[in-house]
C-alpha cells in the first residue's frame, strides 16, 4: 500500500480539478455541479480509507510516518520543498474530512436544490474539500499555510453566499478579518520558524523542523523574557489556530457566520474547518511540548500547552453560557461548537494529541448531525430559525427528531452510549490529572452541565409542545440575525425532509452513537493508534477508582443539566412567541447579559474598533498631506525635467533626424524617378543594355 | 537565295512593319497574321515542314484568334482618335534602330558564320517525334506540365465572377 | 551574302520591329504582338542555325523553336487573359494608364 | 486491264509533262493538279447544290428543283441543270459594299477563305497514287491551313460593321475552335495506330484484306468511336446543321456574310462546299479506308470511282442530317464540345494505345469496348444532367 503515499496528493486534487471544472462549465448544470463535487469526494474517501488502512498495524513500534517530498521554489540559495506525510493523524483526518463531506455534500444537494446560485455553491464546496484535505497532508508548513489561507477563502465566500443579505455580506467581512488576525500570528510564527531552523517541512528523516535535531536547537535559543524560542513559535502559530477555531478573544466571528447556508455551517464551521485550529496545534504538538517537564499519566507541561490549556477551558465555558441565552437554533449549536472546540483545546493542553483528536472527531460527526438536524429543521419550518417559533415538530417530522435527540444525547454527554460521552469524559479525566492547576477541570465540569442544560432546552423548545410558527408575531424578536421572513412560510404546517436530506442524517447519527467505542479507557484503540503506543484490551481499567468515579461524576452532572433543562422547559412549555424566556423571568440580568454574548461585539466596537478607526484616519492624513505632498513634489520635479527634454528632443536630437530623413527621402523621390511603371521605359533600358553587351562582347573579340 | 526567299522575307517583314505601324488593331492583328504566315513560308524553305506547319498552327490557327477575340473584348476594335503612340516613342525608335544596326553589324562581319551551306538535313516527323520521346522527353512533359498551368491560370485570370463568357486558355 | 546571314538579317529585322513596336505603342494587345515578333525572330535564328549548323541532325534548334512555340502560346494566353482582366478592372488597356501595382 | 483503268489519270499526267524540258516539268505537273483539283470539286460542288435542295424538297414532302435541264435544249435531267443559272444569277449580281464597311478587309475575306480550302486538297489521295504533294506531315499540313478558315471568318464578319455579321463571326470562331479540338484528338487515334502523319501511308495501312473485309479504321472500337466524333466535329467545322448557329438565317440573318452579295457571296459559298468536301474527305481518309473498296472482291473499282462514292456517300448524310435534325444553342453547342466529346476523345486516344499495345485477339476488342461504352455512358449521363428533356412549356407564345 505504499502507493497511496506517492499518490496522497490526489485526495485533495480531485476535488481541486471538479471546483475547476465546476467553475469553467457552463451554468446551469446542476446535475453535472453535484456528482462532479461529490464524486470526487467520494473517490477521496476510497483513497482516504487506503490511506487509513496503510496506517494500520504498526501499534507497538512507534508511530508510522511516511513523508513525500519535492522541491518546488527555489529562493535565496536553497530550495523551498513542499510535500505530504501520512500518519495517523492525517490519515483519520482524512477519513473523517472526506466522509463527512460528503455527507454534506449529499444532504446540500437537497437543502439548495431551489437555489439558483447551485453551481457556485458546489464550486466553493469543492474548492473548500480540497483546502481541507491539502491542510491535512500538509508536511510542510507553508503548503499548510497556503491550504489554510484556501481554506479561510472559501469560508468567506460561503458565508457570504447570499451576499444580497447585508448580514451575510457583514458576517462574511468579520469571518475574514478576524480570522486574519490569527493568521498573521501564523505566519509571523512560520517566519521565524524558517528563521530558526531553515526548514519547513515537519518531518523529513530527521531535518524537519518538527523532528529532535530542530526542536533541540529551538529550545536552546532564548528570546524575551527567557522564553524559549521553540515556545514563542508555538504561541504564535497558536493564535493562528485561536483565529481559526474561534477561541476567545477571537471567537466573535463563529456565531455570525451561521449566515452562510446551513451545509456550510455543519461542513465550515462545526467539523472540519474550525478543527482544523485544533488539528494545527495537534500537528505541531512536538514543537508545543518539547522541553517540557513529564507530569503523570506521562503527559509533558509546558509554558505553551498551559496557554492553551487555559485558552481552551475559558473559551468552553464562556460559549456554552452564552449558549444557554441564544433563540436562534443555529447560533446555540455555533456558541456549543465554540465551547467544544475549547474543550477539544483544553484536552490537546492537558491530555496530549490522542485526547483532543478524538474528541475532534467525534464532535465531527455528531456536530455535523446536529447541524444538518438543524438544517433540516430550518428546510421543514420555512426558512425559520428561532426556536421560539417552533415547537412540536415531533409529529411533522420524526426522522429528525430521531437522528437530532441523538446528536444532543451525543453533545450532551449521555453516557455510555454515545460518543460525546467518552471523549469528554476523556478530556476531563486527563484534566483532572493535570499537575498545574484544578480550576481548568472544573470550568469543564460547569461547560459539560450547561451543554447539556442548553441542548434540552433547545431540543424541548423545538421539538416538544405544540407548534408556534403559525401565529403572529407580536414583538420584534431578540436575535439580531438569521431572520428570514418569507411571507408564505407562515401559514404552513413544517414538513419532513426529503430522503436525500435524512439519510446521511442517520449515517451520522450512526456513526455518532458508534465512534465512541473506539476510544473508552477500557480499549483506548484510538490513543494507540495516535501514539503508537502498545494497548490492550483490559475491562477492569473501566472500574479502577479514578476513571470510575470521574465517569459516575460526569455522569451526574450530565443528567443534572438534562434534569434542569427538562423541568425548566420541558415540562411546561411557553405558550406564545412573546413570552419571555423562563431564566429572563428569574434572572433578568444575567439573561440579558448572556443574551448579548457578554457584550463582547460592544467592547470591540469601544476599543478595537475605535482604534482601528483613528489609526484608519491617521493613516488617511498622513498619506493625504505627508505622502501626497512627496509625490506631488516629485511630481513637478519630473514634469521640469520632462519639459528639458523635449526642449533638447525637439530642437537638438530632432533636427538631425529630420534632416536625416529628409535626404534619404529625396533619394528615394530621386531613385522612384526612374520606376515609372511604365513597361516600356523598362523594355527601352533592356534593349539599350543589349546594344552595350554586343559592343561589349565584340570588343572583347577583338581585343 | 531563290528568289521565292527573298519574297517571303519581305513580305514577313513588311507584315511585321504593318503590324506593329497601323492604327487599327485589328488590322494590326491580320498583318501579324501574315507576317507568321510568312515565317511559316521560311520555316518551309528552310527544310523545316513540321516547324512551318505547327508555326501556322499555332500562330495563324491559334494566337492570331486569340489575339483578335481580346481585341474585340476589349472593345479596342476601332482606330483611337487620341494618339497611338507612347510619350517617348522617338527613343524607342531610336532604340530599335541602335538594335537592328549592332545586330545587323556583328551579324555581317562575324567571322563564326560557315561559309558552306551543308546538305539538307533529314527532319521528317518520325526523326522528330524520336527525338521528342527519346532525348528530349522531360522537357517535353515540363512543356506540358506548363501548358496545363497556363491554360487554368488563364481560365482562372479571365473567369468573370459568374459569367463564362471567355476563357483563352482554351486556345492554348 | 550566305543564305545564313540572309536569314540572320531577316530575323534581326523583325526583332528589331517588334522590339520598336513594343517600345512606342501604347496599347497593350500590340505590345503583346511585338514581344510575338521578337519570339519568332528567336526562332527564325535558332531554325536558321540548325539549318547551317555542323549538325542538323541532332534537331537541337529544330525541337527548341517547337519548345518555344508552345512557350509562346501559353505565354499569348496568359498575357491575354491579363490584358482583359486589367480591361474589366481600369476599362483601359492603354500601357500609359495602367502605371500603379494598387488595385 | 482494270490497273490501268485506274491509273489513267497519273499516267496521263506523266503523258503530257514528258514533253515539256526538265526544269518546267514541276511547276506544270502542279498547275495541272491545281487545275484538276478547280475543275472537279466546283462541279462536285454544283451538283451537290442542286442535289441538296432536291433531297430537301424530298424530305419536306416537296419537290425540289426539277425544271432546268441543260439550257437551249429540251433536255430535262429532272432539274439537275439548275445550278447553270443559279451560278449565273449569283455571279452576275451587283456586288454590294456596305459604306461603313472596311474596304480591304471586306475584299479579302472571300479570297483568305478560299486559298486554305483549296490549299488543304494538295495533301488528300483521290486514289491510288493520286495525292499531290504527298507531304511527310500532310495531316498537320490540313489542320495548320484549316485554322486559317477561322481567321477570314473572323475578317468577314468584322469588316462589314455589321452587329449580326459580327456576331455570327464570333459564333462560328468559338466553335470552330471548339470542335477543332475533339476533330485533332479523333484523328490523333488513327496517327497512333498507323505510326505517320502521311496521309497516304494512313490509306495504304487500310489496305489490307482479312475474310474479304478491309482493314478500315472504323471497324475497330477507337476507329468507330473517332469516326464519330470526327462526323461530328466536322459537321461542326462546317457550319452545317445541327450546328449552323453562325449562319442561323433565322435569328442573325446570314451570319458573317450577312453583307456579302453576288461574287464575294458565290465564293464564301463555295469556300463552305469546298470545306466541306474536304473535310469529309479527310474523315474518309483517316477511317473509311481512302480510296480503298471495303470488300476484297470489289478492288477492281477505280480507287477515284471509290473515293468519290464515299464523298458523296457521305455529303448525302450530311443533307440527310440538315433536313432532319433542329438546331442546337450556343450553350448546348458549347457543353458537347467541352463536355462530351473532348473527354470522350482523350478516352478513346488511350483506348487507341491499349488497342495498339494488346494482343491481336478477341479479347482486346473486349476491353477496349468496355472502356468505351463505361467512358460513353458515364460522360452522357454527366451531359443528361440538370436538364429536362420533357414536354416543352411555351410561356408567351399561343
Amino acid at each position: 500500500m505504499i502507493w497511496i503515499i506517492k499518490n496522497l496528493w490526489l485526495i485533495p486534487a480531485l476535488p481541486l480539478f471538479a471546483a475547476g471544472i465546476i467553475a469553467v462549465n457552463k451554468q446551469p448544470a446542476r446535475k453535472l455541479a453535484a456528482t462532479l463535487a461529490i464524486g470526487s469526494l467520494a473517490l477521496g474517501f476510497l483513497l482516504s480509507l487506503c490511506a487509513f488502512f496503510a496506517t494500520l498495524g504498526h501499534h507497538g513500534d512507534g508511530v508510522f510516518r511516511e513523508v513525500f517530498s519535492f522541491p518546488w521554489i527555489q529562493f535565496g540559495g536553497q530550495w523551498m520543498d513542499i510535500g505530504w506525510v501520512l500518519d495517523p493523524l492525517t490519515a483519520i483526518m482524512l477519513v473523517m474530512v472526506t466522509f463527512v463531506g460528503m455527507l454534506i455534500f449529499i444532504f446540500s444537494v437537497g437543502y439548495m436544490a431551489h437555489d439558483d446560485n447551485f453551481m457556485r455553491f458546489f464550486c466553493f464546496l469543492a474548492l473548500f474539500a480540497a483546502g481541507m484535505l491539502g491542510v491535512v497532508i500538509a508536511n510542510n508548513l507553508f503548503l499548510f499555510f497556503v491550504s489554510w489561507e484556501i481554506v479561510g477563502l472559501t469560508s468567506y465566500l460561503l458565508i457570504g453566499f447570499w451576499y444580497h443579505k447585508p448580514s451575510a455580506a457583514a458576517a462574511a467581512k468579520k469571518a475574514f478579518i478576524t480570522t486574519r488576525i490569527g493568521d498573521l500570528g501564523l505566519l509571523l510564527g512560520m517566519v521565524w520558524l524558517y528563521a530558526e531552523t531553515g526548514t519547513l517541512n515537519f518531518y523529513d528523516g530527521g531535518k524537519g523542523c518538527l523532528e529532535s535535531g530542530a526542536l533541540a536547537t529551538m529550545l536552546t535559543h532564548a528570546t524575551i523574557g527567557g522564553m524559549a524560542v521553540s515556545t514563542a513559535i508555538g504561541l504564535l502559530i497558536f493564535l493562528g489556530a485561536v483565529g481559526k477555531s474561534g477561541q476567545v478573544p477571537l471567537h466573535v466571528w463563529l456565531p455570525d457566520a451561521m449566515e452562510g447556508p446551513t451545509p456550510v455551517s455543519a461542513l465550515i464551521h462545526a467539523a472540519t474547518m474550525v478543527a482544523a485550529g485544533v488539528f494545527l496545534v495537534a500537528r505541531v504538538y512536538p514543537l508545543m511540548s518539547i522541553g517540557g517537564i513529564i507530569g503523570a499519566h506521562g503527559v509533558p507541561v509546558t509554558t505553551s500547552l498551559t496557554v492553551i490549556t487555559w485558552v481552551g477551558a475559558i473559551t468552553a465555558i464562556f460559549a456554552a453560557s452564552i449558549a444557554v441565552a441564544q433563540n436562534d437554533i443555529k447560533r446555540i449549536l455555533a456558541y456549543s461548537t465554540v465551547s467544544q472546540l475549547g474543550y477539544m483545546m483544553m484536552g490537546l493542553g492537558v491530555g496530549g494529541v490522542a485526547v483532543g483528536m478524538f474528541h475532534l472527531i467525534t464532535h465531527a460527526f455528531f456536530k455535523a448531525l446536529l447541524f444538518l438536524g438543524s438544517g433540516s429543521v430550518i428546510h421543514g419550518c420555512h426558512e425559520e430559525q428561532d426556536v421560539r417559533k417552533m415547537g412540536g415538530l415531533k409529529k411533522y417530522m420524526p426522522v429528525t427528531f430521531a437522528v437530532y435527540a441523538i446528536g444532543m444525547l451525543a453533545l450532551a454527554g449521555f453516557p455510555l452510549f454515545f460518543s460525546g460521552f467518552w471523549s469528554k469524559d476523556e478530556i476531563l479525566h486527563s484534566a483532572h490529572n493535570w499537575p498545574v492547576s484544578h480550576i481548568p477541570f472544573l470550568l469543564g465540569c460547569t461547560g459539560a452541565l450547561f451543554t447539556a442544560f442548553y441542548m434540552t432546552r433547545q431540543v424541548a423548545l423545538v421539538f416538544f409542545g405544540s407548534y408556534r410558527g403559525n401565529e403572529e408575531i407580536t414583538t420584534h424578536d431578540h436575535s439580531a440575525h438569521g431572520h428570514s421572513h418569507s411571507s408564505d412560510s407562515h401559514n404552513h404546517d413544517p414538513h419532513e425532509s426529503p430522503a436525500v436530506m435524512t439519510v446521511p442524517l442517520m449515517v451520522l447519527a450512526g456513526f455518532a452513537i458508534l465512534l465512541g467505542f473506539v476510544g473508552t479507557p477500557a480499549w483506548p484503540w484510538f490513543g494507540g493508534y495516535l501514539t503508537g503506543e502498545e494497548f490492550k484490551f483490559d475491562f477492569s481499567r473501566l472500574t479502577e477508582p479514578g476513571t470510575l468515579g470521574l465517569m459516575l461524576a460526569s455522569a451526574a452532572i450530565v443528567f443534572t443539566g438534562l434534569g434542569l433543562g427538562w423541568c425548566l422547559y420541558g415540562k411546561r412549555q411557553r405558550k406564545t412567541v412573546a413570552e419571555k424566556d423562563v431564566l429572563e423571568t428569574a434572572q433578568p440580568f444575567i439573561y440579558k447579559l448572556l443574551e448579548n454574548k457578554y457584550y463582547v461585539d460592544e467592547i470591540y466596537e469601544a476599543t478595537v474598533i475605535r482604534f482601528n478607526a483613528f489609526a484608519a484616519w491617521l493613516c488617511d492624513f498622513a498619506d493625504q498631506w505627508i505622502f501626497g505632498g512627496a509625490v506631488l513634489l516629485v511630481k513637478y520635479i519630473t514634469i521640469g525635467l520632462a519639459w528639458l527634454y523635449r526642449l533638447t528632443d525637439e530642437y537638438f536630437v530632432n533636427l538631425g533626424f529630420d534632416t536625416g530623413c529628409e535626404a534619404l527621402r529625396e533619394g528615394g523621390g530621386g531613385l522612384s524617378k526612374l520606376h515609372t511603371g511604365r513597361v516600356q521605359t523598362y523594355l527601352r533600358v533592356i534593349g539599350v543594355a543589349l546594344v552595350a553587351l554586343i559592343i561589349f562582347l565584340i570588343w572583347g573579340r577583338k581585343a | 537565295m531563290s528568289p521565292f526567299f527573298i519574297i517571303t522575307g519581305i513580305v514577313t517583314l513588311l507584315g511585321a512593319a504593318f503590324a506593329m505601324s497601323l492604327r487599327n488593331l485589328v488590322h494590326c492583328a491580320l498583318a501579324m497574321a501574315v507576317a507568321f504566315s510568312g515565317i511559316a513560308a521560311l520555316y518551309l524553305q528552310l527544310d523545316a515542314q513540321f516547324v512551318g506547319f505547327a508555326e501556322i498552327l499555332v500562330y495563324v490557327g491559334a494566337i492570331a484568334i486569340l489575339i483578335v477575340f481580346a481585341i474585340l473584348l476589349t472593345r479596342s476594335g476601332e482606330a483611337p482618335e487620341k494618339s497611338v503612340l507612347t510619350s517617348g516613342w522617338m527613343a524607342g525608335i531610336a532604340v530599335s534602330a541602335m538594335v537592328f544596326t549592332m545586330l545587323g553589324w556583328a551579324v555581317l562581319n562575324s567571322s563564326a558564320i560557315p561559309k558552306e551551306t551543308p546538305p539538307a538535313p533529314v527532319a521528317t516527323v518520325k526523326n522528330v517525334g524520336d527525338a521528342l520521346m527519346t532525348k528530349f522527353v522531360l522537357p517535353l512533359e515540363i512543356i506540358g506540365l506548363v501548358l496545363t498551368a497556363a491554360m487554368i491560370g488563364a481560365v482562372i485570370i479571365a473567369l468573370k465572377e459568374e459569367s463564362k463568357n471567355e476563357n483563352p486558355g482554351r486556345k492554348s | 551574302m550566305t543564305a545564313l546571314q540572309a536569314c540572320l538579317l531577316i530575323s534581326a529585322f523583325l526583332f528589331a520591329i517588334g522590339f520598336a513596336g513594343a517600345v512606342t505603342r501604347r496599347h497593350a494587345i500590340l505590345v503583346l504582338i511585338g514581344i510575338e515578333l521578337m519570339l519568332n525572330a528567336a526562332n527564325l535564328n535558332l531554325i536558321a542555325f540548325w539549318r547551317f549548323g555542323p549538325h542538323p541532325e541532332a534537331l537541337t534548334g529544330f525541337i527548341f523553336v517547337l519548345f518555344s512555340m508552345a512557350m509562346a502560346g501559353a505565354e499569348a494566353a496568359v498575357g491575354l487573359a491579363l490584358i482583359i482582366a486589367i480591361y474589366r478592372h481600369k476599362k483601359t488597356s492603354n500601357l500609359d494608364e495602367v502605371k500603379e501595382l494598387k488595385g | 486491264m482494270f490497273d490501268k483503268l485506274d491509273q489513267i489519270f497519273v499516267t496521263a499526267l506523266h503523258w503530257l509533262v514528258s514533253f515539256l524540258p526538265e526544269g518546267l516539268r514541276p511547276f506544270v505537273s502542279a498547275l495541272i493538279c491545281i487545275a484538276f483539283v478547280m475543275s472537279v470539286f466546283p462541279g462536285v460542288f454544283a451538283l451537290t447544290t442542286v442535289l441538296e435542295r432536291k433531297i430537301l424538297g424530298r424530305i419536306q414532302n416537296r419537290y425540289g428543283p426539277n425544271r432546268v435541264g441543260i439550257p437551249f435544249t429540251k433536255i430535262r435531267l429532272c432539274g439537275f441543270g439548275q445550278f447553270i443559272p443559279d451560278g449565273i444569277k449569283s455571279l452576275t449580281k451587283e456586288d454590294i459594299v456596305p459604306r461603313a464597311a472596311d474596304k480591304v478587309v471586306h475584299f479579302l475575306a472571300p479570297v483568305v477563305m478560299l486559298i486554305p480550302v483549296l490549299l488543304s486538297y494538295s495533301v488528300l489521295p483521290f486514289g491510288k497514287n493520286m495525292t499531290i504533294t504527298d507531304y511527310d506531315a500532310g495531316l498537320l499540313f490540313f489542320f495548320a491551313v484549316g485554322g486559317a478558315v477561322e481567321v477570314s471568318v473572323f475578317m468577314a464578319g468584322w469588316s462589314s460593321r455589321n452587329k449580326y455579321s459580327l456576331l455570327g463571326a464570333m459564333r462560328a470562331i468559338a466553335q470552330m475552335v471548339s470542335y477543332e479540338i475533339p476533330l485533332i484528338l479523333s484523328a490523333v487515334t488513327v496517327v497512333m495506330v498507323v505510326g505517320s502523319l502521311n496521309l497516304s501511308e494512313i490509306v495504304q495501312h487500310q489496305n489490307n484484306y482479312t475474310f474479304g473485309i478491309a482493314h478500315w479504321h472504323v471497324f475497330t472500337p477507337w476507329g468507330l468511336v473517332g469516326f464519330v466524333l470526327f462526323f461530328i466535329a466536322s459537321l461542326a467545322e462546317s457550319n452545317r446543321t445541327p450546328f449552323d448557329l453562325p449562319e442561323a438565317e433565322s435569328e442573325i440573318i446570314a451570319g458573317y456574310f450577312t453583307e456579302y452579295s453576288g461574287f464575294k457571296f458565290a465564293l464564301f459559298f463555295l469556300g463552305e462546299y469546298l470545306g466541306m468536301f474536304a473535310i469529309i474527305g479527310l474523315g474518309i481518309t483517316l477511317f473509311l479506308g481512302g480510296w480503298t473498296s471495303p470488300v476484297s472482291f470489289l478492288t477492281w473499282i477505280p480507287s477515284y470511282v471509290w473515293f468519290l462514292s464515299k464523298l458523296m456517300a457521305i455529303v448525302f448524310v450530311f443533307i440527310w442530317i440538315r433536313g432532319t435534325l433542329p438546331r442546337l444553342r450556343m450553350d448546348q453547342l458549347m457543353n458537347f464540345a467541352w463536355k462530351f466529346m473532348l473527354p470522350l476523345a482523350l478516352i478513346n486516344i488511350l483506348v487507341a494505345g491499349i488497342w495498339h499495345y494488346m494482343a491481336a485477339d478477341w479479347q482486346r476488342w473486349l476491353v477496349c469496348s468496355a472502356i468505351i461504352f463505361g467512358a460513353y455512358a458515364i460522360l452522357g449521363r454527366g451531359l443528361m444532367q440538370n436538364q429536362n428533356f420533357g414536354k416543352r412549356i411555351y410561356r408567351y407564345a399561343e
